[in-house]
């Protein structure tokens, strides 16, 4: 079967796999589009236009300053996203190598990470960010770095775990045997291997940093105004609650459906990938001897 | 003695720079006392007032912060105090007072006050509250009160032992004697600060004294209320002294509820828990009036709002057409429409209407982008270009957060690259008095009277004045204006003064806010003021 | 099992260690001087000098650690500069509140959210199993501020079922932001608990079991049950730090003098003293849950607790 | 003697420290004193039940475990002496294919990639393609394999996969572990076909591990029991299954469930 | 007399493209007192037909497309209460492995009497004592101190002893093993299929042995069912069957079994086919081992064999055996 269709087969098999991927690539779509589907400049202001209802000329209306809350809100999933996946990206660099070496190596190195990460993961993760925010400022990249800071150590656990279960896997003794060295052995058969639980973990991490974030921004500790972000946005929404309830609900519809995507994605990528449930949506084509 | 209200940046060393107080005069300025048509006062009653964080301390060296007045004005007395209903000074533990030359004053006590303890309140009592002020181990932040003092310099800086200026004559006579005349130096009395404390109680407590959530047996003094409860985070309960020596509040007690977030207050106003709020969030200030008629109190303050630009450091330094291009791209009456909902009058220069020194003729700045483009490109950047980024402070707060953003958005469409940075209060207030920032949002409250109170730790050289402005022309107006008895004249000195100002422009000013208090229906006796000061003695519950 | 528990007590040490030095780094990683950063530029130096001998900062790093970690040996956190007091105190006034609104929102998990994870496992592949599993996953999606705001608004504003905020109406008081904190919990809780029962289902001593003739109910329950719920309980102890993390926003919407707001003020205010001591002990406080949770978990399941002997130890295989 | 010895094990012992839960940690002697040897083109085979430490002597001899005492004698020089091209020169000598054909294949590599590793590693001038083609027929595997991932293969396939792998390196012997244990009968027999015909071919040594007594008596020209990490008896495999020495070799020849009657000579456990 | 009847039982795997016949409409009988093997390779559908004949099908996520299971005059597959009612009791499952067969946070001896509690209703006291008396009867020392273990604190041998108490504690009719310690050392399968052949003797009940093992079959069972592909390739007396067969797959299998046997002395079927998989077999519209089968025809791809019963009481189902018949083989009959 080609893999096109394979894939395709493979969504419509996983309904929350096929929810998730939706959700993603449209909100990855109105990020990627932003410019060209929000009709106005998300910062500009008409101020005789202020809390305009959502219809007519505003899709989903204005808020007090006369922002066109949709050109806002579609702005905020690039701030959201981007957010996201450098976090993702970043911590899961981190957290992959420091694991790795950890798990592979094992001995003093593994203990000294594995220890370091332990007291990285007893503090809770979101009040660690925002202590650390407190201490390096708000804004972007702080935020960026301070949730790797605070997220590293959750991937390394996890990819020391992979590797460790996976160092163990007979394939691993062939390879040697068959004379792969260490950097083959890691960059060819275990890291491989060990993402598939990583890459759903990751999808479902998306959709917390997205939280995590719009949680800070809210509370002023994150991204910060005018940048349209969903926390910015949900946090300005309070005090209009009761005059402009659509200033609260389209951010957190936005939320809410972002998240979700990715908690979908992440939920179907983990069916999918758990090779127990390979069987029941019929995606291997192996012969199953058992 | 003001209080600056929580919207307002409080900045405190400049306090009472300027009070100038002439006892007679301006009682036509000042809003009566609201009372219900013909009712009573009655006693009883517990008002339910939001704060919104807990003061640092109820130390009254420590009053240098809103909310520690806010309280500690109920609970604490001192020799003198003001009169909101006149604005005078007035009695209060100082029954009457000898000035002689303005330099040497002698207090007579009222005998027989007692601290919420029972002690009874000596001169002795006062000399001691007044030296800790200035000892340096006190740490007090509001020792300037007293700066004036013969001696106190050496006090401050641990020379001396006691404050030569402050002789106790005989237990109910004290006489403090000045270094330098002034004539201001009674309103400075009447600040909270100045209070007297229980020596014995200050020195068993101990660092206790000055701590968050201190004990009622700790927080001694002799005002209308004393503390019956500090539960930190939560609540504040105050309670009737029926001690007291003047007279005695209505209200059986306050809860000073602590409610960090305007929002709430005002749903848990709605919910039927807080019976007077002195702070709507923005946003539904135009909602309130519908919601609550009649019981919505309009209060036009003595305050302007204003962008302060630091003018000793590029591109602001020597650039007037610059200045002055940005108070041109200013859409007033827009930023009022969103960002008070109305309840505000622009600014077109420095002083607020209603005052006496309010110039209807100034040449002041209206919105007009278009003379802000030509007055950007003569000031040497054209469309902003070879601009640097501005940078526009702020404290984090619903409503500046709003304003900046308008701000920076209307700067911006004239050409003006601009950025904002939001500071937590704290933080804000120590870069602002650093002088650190180039473009700050800030506000600023008359305390008297007289428009010296605005125009002098503003502009004045030797006072505070966050935009590092020197004008030796602005200062000799203000001088002789201070110095001058007849009101005519004086008022011509401070226009002009104030034209200057305005011309050289240190500052996009903005507007004059109203501001909205609402109250439960059975709230009587709200005394209002263009000072936005709620005396809390005064206000009873009908019905 | 006093064996185990003194072993972990004693691998605790050097995570305490971690925590303390992690903590006391703060004051060291702020650019520039922090009683600079707290105090601003023109500070006098007298204030400036106690300020920075009240934090501790005239010594070098070592010896303010050396200091944090004697003083959290005689329960002494520091002091706080603002609020002119222990933090210890501040602390202390602010964790009943806390602790409170924790049990609700861990009572609405027990109650709402494994029932409804067991429940939807095991009606898997009917309709009620669905709705059960799509609503977990929606709730779970759903930002708890955003439900706190409007559970503020409706039940407690326009109904008046429940007090908008504050803490004075006793556990009344806690119920909504224990809602709050506790749902998209529950949420967590409920696709755990489904998954692990679902898991479990498949497991051959569970069709072992209903092979040897026993009721379903008693296979659900006593066989199912008990071993779905172990990595259930295991979970628990993350919830600790995502108790902490909530706190802060359902405490500043719902206005509870607990951790949550204290932090959130003390971050405000730049009070890195009482920030140190908050984290230090929410710290603690996770490490100690997840040991009690591993105690809970090593009587749950036998397998932790005892040494695996028997004739097919070896491990050369 | 010794020099026509491919490879000697002497002395060999392996203890395993059990990191104990709670209670104090637990050793575990997996091999005790094993001392054998293995000639070129022959199959020796190593049997016991599991845990009789017979896979920690193949994975010593493998190099994938470090003895704690003892010593692998390759062509008169001891392994653990070995470095760099030397050690590589053993790794290519020596070859493995392990019990479970499902997870002795990296999953994530397809057949192709999987057999040409080792011709990359260790270094094969000629033409990496021609010589997959070659070894994929030799195995009796057509060319489409190639191109596949293992979980697409039966595993019986699986098997020829591997043991085309092993074969890549050109081994002078082959550790079998368990090779036919996870396997159909048919198949284990298709197996062992292709292994007794390779060795004919490529005169490869064999040293079989595994408690299949039936893959024994197909394959085995020697035969070493082992029993709780000892070895209780060495023989020639006619003589082994003509009449067991060691009581426990008994029991397993006993065990064997045979069509037929039963032939074996009465022994009292 | 038959204890147990199968009819015509057909059982899927509904996997997302087509449905998997893992068995595919098999009928069979187990005699009371005898012992039934059914052998046949991996995916050949033994272990689902044992499943499904204890009532298990759903569990395991299969589907019963047709078929009955006749126990004690009634179609157990009727209905799931009848299975309530004789699972366990009357009828007893050994599964292959010990070890994920027991829950691991119970004690075995918990285990053990919670079957005698829920179906005997015994008192506690005397629970304690029939589980100490059962784990003697599997000849397991110190039956006390294994009652009071938890799974992972034994050994495979010994929790299928377990097991084979458990599945003797209510006096059953009949016990199907499947593939009992197969996953084990040679040595202590023997023992389990020793002392199961034992007590089976003793007690006098009905045994269906699953096994892969020919050997296995042949000297434990009475009489076996080859199976390939879901389907019964052979079914007859031990014997006869395993010394002289008549279907190729059964040739086959005893082929190969012997050249291993014999330490393959005779090279045996070298011959690269395709292995035994339910995906790999077509929705044969012909005989499954038709694309394995040396003597396939045209028709052993086109129509499915018939079975056909010889004269010895034995089943083969082959188009070979029916051209046999047909060209007048005199010892065949319909």
């Amino acid at each position: 079967m080609p893999p096109v269709r394979r894939f395709i087969r493979i969504l419509l098999t996983v309904k929350p796999l096929l929810w998730g991927t939706m959700i993603a690539a449209v909100i990855s779509a109105a990020s990627v589009l932003a410019p060209l589907i929000s009709p106005v400049d998300p910062l500009a202001q008409d101020l005789s236009a202020s809390l305009s209802a959502p219809g007519g000329q505003w899709i989903l209306g204005t808020d007090a300053l006369g922002r066109d809350v949709f050109s806002r809100v579609v702005y905020g999933s690039r701030i959201s996203l981007a957010f996201a996946f450098w976090v993702l990206t970043l911590s899961l660099l981190t957290g992959t190598v420091l694991g790795t070496v950890a798990g592979y190596f094992g001995g003093i190195v593994d203990s000294v990470i594995m220890r370091v990460s332990d007291i990285f993961l007893s503090f809770p993760s979101l009040l660690l960010a925002m202590i650390i925010t407190a201490f390096t400022g708000p804004g972007m990249v702080n935020l960026v770095g301070v949730f790797v800071v605070v997220y590293w150590a959750v991937f390394a656990r996890l990819i020391r775990g992979q590797v460790i279960s996976i160092k163990s896997m007979p394939y691993i003794d062939a390879a040697r045997i068959a004379g792969t060295g260490p950097f083959g052995i890691i960059t060819k058969h275990l890291l491989p291997n060990c993402f598939s639980p990583v890459i759903a973990y990751g999808a479902m991490m998306m959709g917390d940093f997205i939280i995590g974030e719009t949680a800070l921004s809210f509370l002023g500790l994150g991204i910060q105004p005018p940048k349209p972000s969903w926390g910015v946005m949900l946090a300005d929404a309070r005090n209009y609650l009761f005059t402009a309830p659509w200033l609260m609900l389209a951010p957190g519809f936005a939320v809410l459906i972002t998240v979700l995507g990715f908690n979908l994605l992440g939920d179907g990528l983990g069916y999918l990938l758990n090779p127990k449930q390979h069987e029941r949506v019929g995606v291997s084509y192996g012969n199953t001897e058992g | 003695m003001r209080r600056n209200k929580k919207l307002i940046l409080f900045v405190f060393a400049c306090f009472l720079f300027f009070a100038f107080f002439s006892t007679g005069c301006g009682s036509s300025n000042v809003t009566g006392v609201t009372t219900a048509g013909g009712q009573q006062p009655k006693n009883g009653g517990i008002l339910r007032y939001p704060l919104l964080d807990d003061p640092i301390s109820l130390d009254p060296a420590n009053f240098n912060e809103e909310l520690g007045i806010e309280v500690g004005k109920e609970i604490y007395d001192g020799l003198v105090e003001l009169d909101f209903d006149k604005n005078v000074i007035v009695p209060a533990h100082a029954e009457k007072w000898d000035i002689k030359d303005n330099r040497v004053f002698t207090f007579y006590l009222r005998p027989g006050t007692k601290f919420h303890n029972g002690k009874e309140v000596t001169a002795e009592d006062f000399r001691y509250s007044f030296d800790r002020l200035l000892d340096p181990d006190t740490g007090a932040t509001v020792a300037w009160i007293l700066e004036n003092v013969k001696g106190a310099a050496a006090r401050m800086s641990g020379k001396t032992e006691d404050t030569e200026g402050i002789k106790v004559i005989d237990k109910y006579t004290l006489q403090i004697t000045l270094e330098n005349p002034s004539p201001s130096f009674l309103s400075w009395l009447a600040h909270p600060g100045a209070a007297v404390v229980d020596r014995e109680t200050v020195e068993k407590a101990g660092k206790d004294f000055k701590a968050t959530g201190a004990r009622p047996d700790i927080v001694v003094g002799t005002g209308p209320f004393k503390l019956s409860r500090w539960i930190p985070k939560n609540v504040i309960k105050i309670v009737r002294n029926e001690e007291y020596y003047g007279r005695k509040a209505y209200l059986d007690g306050v809860d000073f509820k602590i409610i960090p977030d305007t929002t709430t207050i005002l749903n848990e106003f709605r919910a039927g828990n807080l019976d007077f709020i002195d702070h709507i969030p923005p946003g539904q200030k135009s909602l309130v009036e519908k919601e609550f008629p009649g019981q919505v109190i309009r209060n036009t303050i003595w305050n302007i709002e204003f962008i302060g630009l630091n003018v000793s450091k590029p591109p602001f330094k020597d650039n007037v057409k610059l200045r002055q291009a940005l108070n041109y791209a200013i859409d007033r009456d827009g930023i009022i429409r969103v960002v008070l909902e109305g309840n505000g009058v622009p600014a077109k220069g420095v002083l607020p209407p209603g005052m006496a020194e309010y110039n209807e003729n100034l040449r002041g700045y209206t919105y007009d982008p278009a003379k802000a483009s030509a007055f950007l490109a003569e000031a040497g950047y054209p469309g902003g270009r070879g601009l640097p980024p501005l940078e526009l402070a702020y404290n984090v707060r619903e409503q500046n957060q709003k304003l900046a953003e308008a701000v920076q958005a209307q700067l911006q469409e004239v050409g003006f690259p601009t950025k904002l940075k939001g500071m937590p209060l704290p933080v804000y207030q120590r870069e602002v008095g650093a002088g650190a920032l180039s473009m700050f949002r800030l506000a600023w409250s008359a305390d008297s009277l007289d428009a010296g109170c605005i125009l002098k730790p503003l502009f004045g050289s030797k006072a505070e004045n966050f935009f590092h402005y020197k004008n030796p022309e602005v200062d000799r107006l203000l001088d002789k204006a201070q110095s001058v008895a007849e009101q005519g004249e004086r008022i011509k000195l401070y226009r002009q003064a104030e034209q200057i100002i305005v011309d050289e422009a240190p500052a996009i000013w903005l507007f004059h806010p109203v501001n909205l208090y609402l109250k439960a229906g059975n709230i009587q006796g709200v005394q209002t003021n263009p000072m936005d000061i709620v005396p809390l003695s005064s206000i009873w519950i009908s019905g | 099992m006093v064996r185990f528990i003194v072993k972990r007590l004693l691998a605790l040490i050097p995570i305490l260690l971690g925590i303390s030095f992690v903590s006391s780094m703060l004051f060291y990683i702020v650019p520039g001087d922090i009683v600079t950063v707290m105090l601003g530029q023109h500070v006098d130096p007298l204030t400036y000098a106690n300020v920075r001998k009240a934090l501790g900062l005239d010594l070098p790093f070592w010896e303010n650690f050396i200091r944090f970690i004697q003083g959290v040996f005689c329960g002494d956190l520091g002091y706080s500069y603002i609020q002119q007091r222990p933090v210890n105190q501040i602390i202390l006034e602010a964790v009943p509140v806390s602790v409170k609104m924790g049990i609700m929102a861990l009572l609405i998990n027990i109650i709402v959210g494994i029932p409804a994870g067991i429940l939807a496992a095991i009606n898997d592949k009917r309709i009620s199993g669905r709705v059960l599993n799509s609503s977990s996953i929606i709730i779970f999606s759903f930002p708890a501020f955003i439900a706190a705001m409007f559970m503020q608004l409706i039940l407690g504003v326009k109904l008046g079922w429940f007090p908008v905020s504050g803490s004075e109406k006793g556990m009344l008081s806690y119920v909504l932001p224990g809602l709050a904190l506790g749902l998209p919990l529950s949420a967590v809780n409920a696709r755990l608990a489904r998954a692990s029962m679902l898991e479990v289902m498949t497991q051959e001593y569970i069709i072992s079991a209903i092979s040897r003739g026993l009721p379903y109910r008693r296979v659900i329950i006593k066989h199912g049950l008990r071993n779905a719920l172990i990595p259930v309980l295991t979970n628990f102890g993350m919830f600790v730090g995502a108790f902490m993390s909530g706190f802060v926003l359902t405490e500043t919407v719902f206005n509870l003098p607990g951790m949550g707001r204290l932090v959130f003020s003390a971050i405000n205010a730049r009070d890195f003293p009482v920030l140190r001591g908050i984290l230090f002990i929410s710290a603690l406080f996770a490490v100690l849950t997840n040991l009690l949770v591993d105690l809970i978990y090593a009587r749950l399941d036998p397998r932790i607790a005892t040494v695996i002997v028997g004739e097919n130890t070896d491990a050369a295989g | 003697m010794q020099e026509c010895e491919l490879i000697q094990v002497k002395n060999l012992s392996k203890t395993f420290t059990v990191p104990g839960g709670f209670t104090q940690r637990s050793y575990i002697e997996a091999v005790k004193d094993v001392t054998f040897s293995l000639q070129p083109g022959e199959t020796v085979a190593i049997i016991g039940e599991s845990a009789s430490g017979k896979s920690t002597v193949g994975k010593i001899i493998l190099g994938l475990v470090k003895p704690s005492s003892g010593e692998v004698i390759y062509r008169g020089q001891p392994i653990h002496s070995l470095k760099g091209n030397g050690m590589r020169a053993y790794r290519k000598a020596v070859q493995a294919v392990f019990q479970d054909p499902h997870s002795s294949l990296n999953p994530k590599m397809r057949i192709e990639d999987i057999i040409i590793e080792p011709l990359r590693n260790f270094g094969y001038r000629g033409d990496c393609r021609r010589r997959l083609s070659y070894l994929l027929e030799v195995v009796g595997l057509s060319g489409e394999f190639a191109a596949r991932f293992p979980h697409q293969c039966s595993g019986g396939q699986k098997q020829r996969v591997a043991i085309a792998r092993a074969l890549a390196a050109e081994p002078e012997a082959i550790v079998l572990d368990e090779p036919l244990s996870a396997l159909d009968m048919t198949i284990q027999t298709q197996i062992i076909a292709l292994l007794k015909s390779l060795q004919a071919e490529h005169g490869i040594s064999y040293l079989l591990i595994t408690h299949d007594l039936r893959a024994v008596k197909a394959m085995a020209d020697r035969v070493v029991v082992m029993y709780k990490g000892r070895v209780v008896e060495k023989a020639g495999k006619e003589e082994f299954f003509r009449c067991p020495a060691h009581p426990h070799s008994r029991a397993l020849l006993e065990a064997i469930p045979v069509i037929g009657g039963l032939q074996q000579c009465k022994v009292i456990i | 007399m038959e204890i147990l009847k199968v009819n015509d039982l057909t059982v899927y795997f509904d996997t997302r493209c087509r449905p998997v016949k893992a068995v595919d409409g098999i009928s069979f009988a187990l005699r009371r007192g005898e012992t039934l093997g059914i052998v046949g390779e991996s995916g050949s559908g033994k272990s689902v037909t044992a499943l499904t004949v204890m009532g298990l099908a759903q569990s395991i996520g299969a589907r019963i497309v047709s078929g009955e299971v006749w126990y004690d005059g009634k179609n157990l597959l009727s209905s799931q209460d009848l299975y309530r009612q004789v699972r366990g009791k009357k009828i007893s499952y050994i599964p292959q492995e010990a070890a994920p067969a027991l829950n691991p946070v119970l004690q075995v001896g918990k285990q053990l009497g919670e079957m005698l509690s829920v179906h005997l209703g015994l008192s506690a006291g005397d629970v304690r004592r029939k589980t100490a008396q059962l784990l003697e009867t599997v000849e397991l020392p110190q039956p006390e101190l294994v009652a009071r273990l938890y799974p992972h604190q034994l050994s495979g041998g010994i929790l299928q002893r377990v097991l084979l108490a458990m599945a003797l504690s209510c006096g059953p009719d009949i016990i199907i093993a499947d593939e009992p310690a197969s996953s084990l050392d040679t040595t202590i399968q023997a023992q389990i299929l020793r002392l199961l052949g034992t007590i089976k003797a003793r007690e006098g009940l009905s045994l269906i042995l699953i096994a892969h093992d020919l050997g296995v079959i042949y000297q434990n069972c009475d009489r076996v069912l080859i199976m390939y592909g879901g389907r019964i390739m052979e079914a007859g007396l031990t014997s006869q069957i395993l010394e002289n067969p008549l279907h190729p797959y059964t040739v086959s299998l005893l082929e190969t079994y012997r050249c291993l046997e014999e330490g393959m002395k005779q090279p045996g079927l070298t011959k690269s086919c395709p292995p035994a998989s339910r995906e790999n077999i077509p929705d044969a519209l012909g005989c499954v081992f038709a694309y394995r089968c040396q003597r396939a025809m045209d028709i052993c791809f086109l129509k499915k064999a018939p079975s056909l019963t010889l004269d010895d009481g034995r089943t083969v189902s082959c188009h070979h055996l029916l051209h046999l018949r047909q060209d007048g083989n005199p010892d065949a009959r319909m």
